[in-house]
């Protein structure tokens, strides 16, 4: 066990990487989910799949990407796909169990905007936009959202719908014809969400050690539920946190690596 | 049937102004070597094709070569936003740029499309996405066997792509390993296409099933080392991860880009790519 | 994920009388041992499908195991017509199957929209064809940017996919090289697989871009060394031309094929193949 | 020059292979197109690009394949595709310049038919079927047929259209929207056909050494139409016949050898 000598998003990470199984294939989003993939990966599911939208399927990397397509995915990958193949074969074929996404912007019902802050014709931020997330949203058999909570990101209304979670909530999804769960948790820095089985609403099933409801809220744009029966968050093991800050030392120190007499 | 000639003669009989072009890579072998010769050859009024524009599609939008983009994602990969295209897009700077907004999902399936000579593409795709209510390329197409409808975008048929891959033979076939990306696609889908490889081998010595271009299948091949820095050609030098995160501070500023742009584009020219991955090579 | 097991029992796990069944193979890698146990357990009623049904198929239609053949090429290939298949749709010996026929070009959309989860697909295809008279599921939808009119068919999705390869790793990874054909579409496009290979190895050792199934998308795998003949499995044997050629005599005589049957498949095990390619391996 | 001594399928082999251009990209049909497309590029036409439908682009075999997807063809090849990439990125992509097919059963205006002969529900013989042919005939630039002549094969109406040629004649592929030239060429084991360019009848331009107009008639369902200006078909040249009859030679050691203890 570990002496609660860990950051918030460290928690975040290790939380995360607790929800993929042995068994998941899962589509790794860019950003915050990957080190929770592969955390996930050199802990206790040292068999689960990891597949990048770059076509590497079953990547194993030593050091996390810094892009989706670094070669060091290639090299520990059992196979490299062409992206046409990747999203038609694998993800539009039906064969991901878990798509792991980060977020921008994100509502109480996992609606997710990579899009645009403002309005879409004459943005206050153009961000980059959706990249595999639409699709990845509908055509994965369930979703896992990973963020670190500000009431910027986590708000009433998203500005634009760049992914679709439970929409309004409730069957809106089957509604739309989509046959996949959507988004069935969240882990933020503070606490891990769950959606209500009726209203499919966030709601938080676990705060994190030493937080607090009042923390939780303060980050949040919109009015918090919690579970009936709330958790404590298992504090990272000794294993994990040396496991996340091995493989952040690593990264570090490659990307860092090949200094660059000129930039881009 | 491809033939072998200088970068800036292939930039020049086969991208003018006006021209939709693709210049694509995934992460992996982008041809920033072919858009720097294009920025220096003052191509204009581009319609730009990729994917995943990165820094230096950021380059060419910032020197106002381009009228308009058609992308999934962009941004540079690992770092955050594309500052130029930021600048155009919300400011206006040096002009705004028309969007065409796709998912990856419908973009490569597009690119699909082309090589395939289909007119469109067919996707279970953009289910409550927002992007269909402002892109009037997103529709749909009803399944004459179920009735599911589905979501239908238009294929991509570039005027020219640009790809950079690992080497070429004498005779012009072309080999791509690694993260193969869209390239093949982008290719087949263009009326012309240009390709930078790292070397000019006598022969290719492929898996059967290697990812080759039939020379014959390809317009012009130019011999550019590092053609893809600070992308990266897998066997050969690694990502220039360095450079991508100080692109973010370069391109924060417009007199910096434009002094960047200056020193390392218009006063620059093909063969200095070599050097820039001199250091990167031991690391591949 | 793949499950290391016996050819009986991965044909008794994934094959029931009435599935539709694809034994994919083009010319190379052509599942035999598979079809044969498929015989051996008096499997009946199945839907078959493939591209180029050739001698294997001619068995399985000539024992009365097949309802309907949904094909696009049927015949021994460089030698002749099947003449089992003829029997049975000619004569109705020892049934009159039924017959959903398309072209190459749409059968291998078909086997692609399957593994894409496509419910169908669209191609430039049939055009002033004779056979959507006489196939209700060849049809048509209209692209919605251009207006053209394109052909569409059906996505295949087998119950069960048999195919043969060359290796698989410990993990159940499957590697095919060579002449792929539509194998790792008709794995991808079916509900269940089962490979058999020449050998089971530590490492696939295989090109980054070479045609890999994970061992999570197949079923199942059976070692069955020779499992193609007299189909060839590159690398390993050459095919057995002699036995093509041959077929043709054995299949021409109904008497002549049953005792073929009852020496060469009922009364043969899965081990017996290892020996049919010992004279044709010094040729691989 | 060839002092006469050779076969009338000989002839025809070779006057078949002299239609390949060194330039062309050829998408090689089941049979007796194989031969010919491999004696263009074994004399005058080294760089062609055969295609073969199993995959395989640019194959240079060293003996004929039996089947289309023997492996002699994938290992002489530049590369070695999917057959749905092959039928999709590559025929119906329109980069093949020319289709080269065979035909059980032709007409006049060069319809093919390989499908069945009889009623099509109650076939008098079941044949293998159109497989690549249906849009080889459509997708290529232009179709060059060869085939051996018989009363049996030219007839004056086909029982199933396999293939289109010009249909009924004149305009009719324009009708359809097909975009491409259709059959241009046929050449038989007695002469060489051109479609008339109004009707698209097929027309004969040439004669091979020794045939006359009588012997073409004899082999032909219709009544055959002769150019005004009918030419002589060069007979065979000493490297021609010398390079045919050392391929047959190859190929005929190659496919009796590893001879089988039991068929099939």
């Amino acid at each position: 066990m570990s002496d609660n000598d860990f950051t918030s998003n460290e928690m975040m990470t290790i939380a995360a990487s607790r929800a993929l199984k042995n068994t998941d294939v899962c589509f790794v989003g860019i950003g915050a989910p990957s080190a929770a993939c592969n955390i996930a990966r050199l802990t206790h599911a040292p068999d689960v799949t990891l597949i990048y939208e770059s076509g590497t399927i079953g990547t194993a990397p030593n050091v996390l990407p810094l892009s989706i397509g670094d070669g060091e995915l290639c090299d520990t990958a059992v196979t490299t796909v062409s992206v046409p193949e990747m999203f038609r074969y694998w993800l539009q074929g039906g064969r991901v169990t878990v798509g792991f996404l980060g977020a921008a912007q994100i509502d109480r019902f996992g609606n997710i905007n990579t899009t645009v802050i403002g309005d879409y014709d004459a943005p206050k931020t153009r961000l980059p936009g959706g990249g595999g997330a639409p699709e990845i949203a509908s055509s994965c058999g369930e979703i896992f959202i990973t963020l670190k909570q500000s009431r910027r990101a986590m708000v009433d209304k998203i500005d634009f719908f760049t992914s679709f979670g439970h929409g309004e909530g409730g069957d809106h999804r089957e509604r739309l014809g989509i046959t996949t769960k959507g988004p069935t948790l969240m882990v933020t820095d503070l606490a891990v969400w769950k959606p209500d089985p009726v209203t499919r609403e966030f709601t938080v099933v676990s705060m994190h050690p030493g937080v607090t409801r009042e923390m939780v809220q303060a980050e949040c744009g919109w009015t918090v539920r919690f579970a009936e029966q709330l958790e404590e968050t298992p504090a990272p093991t000794g294993i994990e946190l040396k496991t996340l800050r091995d493989l952040n030392a690593r990264t570090k120190a490659a990307h860092s690596g090949g200094k660059s007499g000129e930039a881009a | 049937m491809a033939q072998f000639m200088t970068l800036p003669d292939a930039v020049a009989q086969n991208l003018k102004s006006g021209d939709t072009a693709a210049f694509e890579g995934f992460t992996h072998l982008i041809p920033h070597a072919s858009a720097h010769e294009a920025i220096r050859q003052g191509i204009k009024d581009l319609t730009l094709v990729r994917m995943t524009p990165d820094v230096v599609y950021d380059q060419l939008i910032g020197v106002g070569a381009v009228r308009k983009l058609i992308f999934s994602y962009a941004g540079n990969p690992g770092v955050g936003l594309l500052r130029r295209l930021r600048d155009s897009v919300e400011n206006g700077w040096p002009h705004k740029i028309e969007i065409e907004e796709h998912s990856h999902a419908a973009m490569a399936n597009a690119y699909e499309a082309g090589a395939a000579g289909l007119p469109f593409a067919v996707l279970r795709g953009y289910k409550g996405a927002g992007l269909p209510s402002v892109n009037p390329n997103i529709r749909s197409v009803t399944c004459p066997f179920t009735g599911e409808e589905l979501a239908a975008v238009p294929a991509i048929r570039p005027d020219v792509s640009f790809i950079h891959a690992q080497k070429a033979d004498r005779k012009g076939n072309v080999l791509i390993e690694g993260i193969v990306g869209v390239q093949k696609e982008a290719v087949l889908a263009a009326k012309r296409s240009v390709v930078t490889v790292e070397e000019i081998v006598d022969e290719l010595d492929a898996h059967p099933n290697a990812c080759v271009l039939p020379g014959w299948a390809v317009t012009a091949i130019s011999l550019v080392p590092g053609g893809a820095h600070p992308s990266y050609a897998h066997g050969y030098y690694s990502r220039d991860n360095a450079s991508y995160i100080a692109w973010d501070k370069i391109a924060a500023d417009r007199d910096t880009f434009l002094a960047w742009m200056k020193d390392n584009v218009l006063d620059a020219k093909p063969e200095d790519f070599a050097d820039r991955i001199k250091h990167l090579r031991s690391a591949a």
